[in-house]
């Protein structure tokens, strides 16, 4: 009955709900400058490669974050809108079905999880990823002499042929509750965690936190009336909420 | 010591065996180059066991495809995609591959057991029984038969008959 | 015309000889795979050879049990002297990395102990202490890059030493006694029901 | 039933169809050696040193990149698998529709299937970036305690190829074993040997014929709904992603007549080699080509059918990166080999429908040719013009194959042409047996 109990818990998509975390995060895109402060945090935090000129212009650059660019109307009156794009924690996603090996996964906190070390390198995730976030190591990439020393201890070095992707920064979220538990906490307080791009954006465009948590900043944010998903009518169901952009002042100011 | 016959029309090498069998002797093979409907039909050879082992291997196949994807899923509790852990669409596809690939296995094995493959001892045969002529023989047979086989084989109107010694 | 037989009709040759003397052939299987019983010996012998040395050398390797720059016994300091763990390896508390006591800490306690000042062992640690190196130990309990495993939450969780570096107070040489896979660690956290202990972020990283 | 002729110059005898098939198989000459030593060296340069070099650097020598993760490999492991699907086709649904004509062709076409399911295999190998872990995708023991993820569309794969691989091993060789001991007979020495054991110690006793009639059949009937589901598998791993142009439901049925129509297109090419360098002519003739013609033409009609409706559902769905994706595919840059591909697999097997065509050897070798040429393209296109085109349009990207790839592709053929030199000389590449039981029986009523 026990191992039927389990089953059953862990059949819906939302079945973190009944665990202590759901975390999440919402762009105010209206906040969004498209300064990048937070492609270049990432890199610094997870131990992400330089993959030089060459292969840059092969598109085959490694950011787990990245600003999209879109252009809104002809040239006098041309808009333009920054999307920050990284991995959407999806309940429902689809690169998770593809992977043969569970190198990727959902965990109980609503983490799309990757296991660098079992990735065998099929790929099949990239391609099932709506949001092409996810990364392939097309070599194994080193750091310049003095550079493999800023490399973060508490994130793997990946090899090539593995799969990677934004993980919300696990390694801090892993040391909060970490620090929770020292002080007899059962759960970690809002604010007490955030990854390094939301830390670096200077207009705070970017909030994380736990969306299981009504009190949260996250949490009300995202109830926000301009609140959206990136590519609704997939139904991976994301944990990032965008913020949309208001428009229309433009001519006043 | 064996003996065989070598006929050259498929009715002879027939009429033969089954006097051969009347006869009350053991031990009788009749060889062809190409599958002989008759003949089976002759010497009784109805619906063959291999079936039997195709069966039992396909449905120990898909069970086993089955519980190995279920265990697999409950050994690891790992949900992907907001799927169920014991996904039935996928682990039926996996049920149908291991159903087929044991089933296949079996009918091999059943293969084997049923028509007494591989020869490890050596038996009585001749070239010709592969490319153009019917081969009827007895594999040693008592010292009283060996006449009386000789016998049946001639009265069926057998091109040759020859004796050969030992199993070698 | 491009053909790949150019050359006369060996079939004709074979046909004339072998088959229409109506010559016996031989169908027995092991018959025919009787030449190759002297290979096939040496092919059992060989696999035989190669798995019972590959054990002898699994029972002789110092792997799991090296040899240190100086043989230190902790079956003398934690069995007979009964210093805590904590002592030395004293950040396993605090710390997702148990520790190794700085040369000074043993020099610490042997400038004092007269009755082994002398002895060769402590001639080696005096002398990385007047060379002012650390001592380079070969660590045992070594896990891969890619797992986090940290000494604090298990000491604090009441996790005694012993139960995953075995009895060290009774050995000499210290001796790796767990296997350190992926099962031993998922199954102690399955048995004692790890807040979410079978997660795989837990452990890999 | 009137039976149209099935040997063109006369019936052979029994001990002619016995003669005709082993000198097939043990008179080497030396251009023989030459051909082999060929590919071999095509498989090594141009497959195997390109390999390795990946293996050592990466899956970066390829050209794929972020937006286009699948390239070429993945389209030639589809290509390598559909062309697999004939042989079971012929050897498998005809022998339980019970058709006389497939007895002297099958057993190259179950060769084929067996061997370009070796080369996709290899492809997958290729593929992956972690070569050296392949293993975890395989339910075996493991020292992690950690089996794999039975609900991926990639493990259906992993089963569905073992499956297809073992079974069709096995179905190939069991059709084989009395005519290897055709073989033994007409051999000595070590050959004698060697097929003693290859054949079991086959005599072909009544028992042993009846056993081996109805495992056959068993076997047929266990490989049909195999091959249909291998073909659905692999197009589901590509039907399950939400990709433009890739998530279709009609993707099933669109891969496995494709894969039918590149095989039986591809069972042309080896008849007319069969045929040629190995002179078969009085075994596969016209009746051959006629009836693998007529098929080729129903197969090409059900291929433009589905292709023309895969389009229509993208376009008629009205979603922006549907759309988006059609203009790609149909005047982006890989625009010419679409059409190329509409010309060769649409167009150009309509001209078999003229008897002067369907009954050349000659020109039934070009259009199985183009025809593959056009579904070899077919499977680029359905890879390289989704993928760089999926839902956001930032990331819209490109792919070309690099040299590596390209090599690659060219040395898989050098391989498959390699297994099959090899299995010429091994195996009688026409069945002995079923060719004999085609011919008039060895009766007394109708002998005299």
């Amino acid at each position: 009955m026990s191992v039927l109990d389990t089953i059953r818990k862990y059949r819906e998509a939302g079945y973190y709900k009944e665990f202590d975390y759901h975390w999440g995060m919402t762009v105010d895109l209206d906040r969004c400058t498209g300064c990048e402060a937070c492609v270049v945090a990432c890199q610094a935090e997870n131990n992400l490669p330089i993959v030089g000129e060459s292969s840059f212009a092969q598109r085959r650059e490694i950011k787990w974050m990245r600003i999209e660019r879109y252009w809104e109307g002809e040239y006098p009156n041309a808009k333009l809108n920054f999307i920050p794009m990284f991995c959407q924690q999806c309940d429902e996603a689809p690169c998770e079905t593809a992977c043969p090996v569970f190198a990727t996964y959902h965990n109980q906190d609503g983490l799309n999880t990757q296991i660098y070390n079992r990735c065998i390198g099929t790929r099949t995730c990239a391609v099932y990823c709506p949001y092409e976030v996810r990364y392939f190591n097309w070599f194994t990439y080193t750091w310049d002499e003095p550079l493999e020393r800023q490399l973060n201890p508490d994130v793997s070095v990946r090899e090539k042929g593995v799969m990677e992707k934004c993980t919300f920064c696990i390694q801090r979220i892993r040391q909060a509750k970490d620090l929770a538990k020292d002080d007899d906490r059962r759960k970690v307080r809002d604010g007490e965690v955030t990854p390094a791009c939301a830390q670096s954006c200077p207009t705070e465009a970017l909030v994380f936190g736990d969306l299981n948590d009504p009190e949260s900043r996250v949490s009300k944010m995202a109830n926000d009336p301009r609140g959206y998903q990136v590519l609704e009518e997939q139904n991976t169901s994301p944990s990032v909420v965008y913020l949309q952009k208001v428009h229309g002042d433009e001519e006043a100011i | 010591m064996d003996i065989t016959g070598t006929f050259q029309y498929e009715e002879d090498a027939i009429s033969a065996a089954q006097g051969l069998h009347a006869a009350g002797i053991k031990n009788v093979s009749l060889m062809s180059p190409i599958p002989m409907h008759a003949a089976e039909k002759a010497l009784g050879l109805g619906k063959s066991n291999v079936r039997k082992f195709t069966l039992i291997g396909a449905i120990l196949g898909g069970l086993g495809g089955f519980s190995m994807c279920v265990a697999t899923a409950l050994v690891f509790i790992m949900p992907t995609g907001g799927r169920a852990i014991i996904a039935l669409p996928p682990y039926l596809l996996i049920t149908y591959e291991t159903t087929i690939l044991i089933g296949v296995l079996s009918t091999l094995v059943g293969f084997f057991l049923v028509a007494k493959l591989p020869a490890w001892k050596n038996r009585p045969y001749r070239v010709e029984a592969n490319v153009n002529r019917f081969v009827v023989a007895v594999e040693s047979p008592s010292s009283n038969e060996v006449k009386k086989a000789e016998q049946i084989i001639r009265g069926a109107g057998a091109l040759g008959i020859e004796q050969t010694g030992g199993t070698l | 015309m491009l053909s790949v037989h150019n050359r006369p009709p060996k079939i004709q040759a074979i046909a004339k000889q072998e088959f229409r003397e109506g010559v016996r052939v031989n169908v027995s299987v092991l018959e025919a795979l009787k030449p190759l019983r002297k290979s096939a010996l040496l092919g059992i012998i060989g696999i035989v050879g190669i798995v019972v040395g590959l054990k002898i050398n699994a029972a002789y390797s110092t792997h799991l049990k090296p040899v240190q720059p100086i043989e230190f016994s902790h079956r003398i300091h934690a069995g007979e002297n009964q210093i805590e763990c904590l002592y030395c390896h004293s950040s396993a508390d605090r710390s997702p990395s148990a520790g190794v006591p700085s040369v000074a800490k043993c020099v610490g306690c042997h400038e004092r102990i007269a009755t082994v000042r002398d002895s060769a062992e402590i001639a080696k640690l005096n002398a990385y202490w007047q060379a002012q190196e650390p001592i380079p130990w070969i660590k045992v309990h070594d896990v891969p890059d890619f797992v986090h495993f940290t000494h604090k939450r298990h000491v604090l969780a009441g996790l005694e030493c012993q139960q995953c570096h075995g009895p060290v107070e009774t050995m000499d040489r210290i001796e790796r006694v767990a296997d350190l896979t992926m099962p031993w660690c998922t199954d102690c956290h399955t048995l004692n029901q790890t807040d979410n202990g079978l997660d795989c972020y837990t452990c890999h990283k | 039933m009137v039976m149209k002729k099935l040997f063109d110059h006369g019936e052979p005898s029994y001990e002619q169809v016995n003669q005709d098939v082993i000198k097939s198989l043990i008179e080497t000459g030396p251009k023989y050696w030459m051909l082999l030593a060929t590919t071999v060296g095509i498989t090594v340069v141009c497959f195997i040193v390109p390999w390795m070099y990946q293996i050592h650097m990466g899956v970066g020598v390829a050209g794929m990149n972020r937006n286009a993760v699948w390239g070429t490999y993945l389209s030639n492991f589809i290509f390598w698998i559909g062309l697999s699907h004939s042989g079971t086709l012929l050897s498998a649904v005809l022998h339980i529709t019970q058709s006389d004509w497939r007895k002297s062709i099958y057993r190259s076409a179950e060769a084929m299937t067996l061997f370009s399911l070796m080369v996709a295999a290899t492809f997958v190998m290729v593929h992956v970036g972690r070569l050296w872990f392949i293993h975890w995708s395989f339910p075996i023991p493991n020292p992690m305690g950690l089996w794999p993820n039975f609900r991926s569309p990639i493990m259906f794969d992993v089963m569905a190829i073992t499956t297809y691989l073992t079974a069709s091993s096995i179905f190939i060789y069991m059709g084989s074993v009395p005519d290897f001991a055709a073989v033994r007979d007409y051999s000595s020495g070590l050959r004698r040997r060697i097929y003693t054991v290859l054949s079991f110690g086959w005599r072909g006793t009544s028992k042993e014929w009846h056993t081996l009639g109805w495992a056959y059949t068993f076997f047929a009937v266990l490989v049909i709904p195999l091959a249909v589901s291998v073909h659905s598998i692999v197009s589901w791993d590509f039907a399950l992603s939400t990709v433009p142009g890739l998530h279709q439901t009609i993707f099933a049925p669109y891969f496995v007549c494709g894969a039918i129509y590149s095989g039986t297109a591809g069972i042309v090419t080896v008849m007319y080699c069969l045929r040629r360098f190995l002179g078969f002519e009085r075994y596969i003739g016209k009746i051959h080509v006629d009836y693998l013609g007529k098929l080729l033409i129903a197969l090409s009609m059900i291929w433009t059918y589905i292709n023309i409706m895969e389009l229509f559902t993208g376009w008629y769905s009205g979603s922006s990166a549907e759309i988006e994706f059609l203009k790609f595919r149909l005047f982006g840059f890989y625009a010419p080999m679409y059409w190329e591909m509409i010309l060769f697999c649409a167009f150009v097997p309509l001209l078999m429908l003229f008897k002067s065509v369907r009954l050349n050897w000659n020109r039934m070798l070009v259009i199985s040719i183009l025809i593959n040429i056009g579904m070899l393209s077919e499977r680029f296109i359905i890879v390289s013009t989704s993928l760089p085109r999926k839902l956001l349009p930032d990331s819209y990207g490109f792919y070309f194959p690099s040299p590596a790839e390209i090599s690659i592709t060219v040395g898989s053929f050098a391989m498959f042409a390699t297994l099959f030199l090899i299995f010429i000389k091994v195996f009688p590449a026409v069945s002995i047996y079923e060719v004999k039981e085609t011919l008039n029986p060895l009766r007394r009523a109708e002998k005299t």
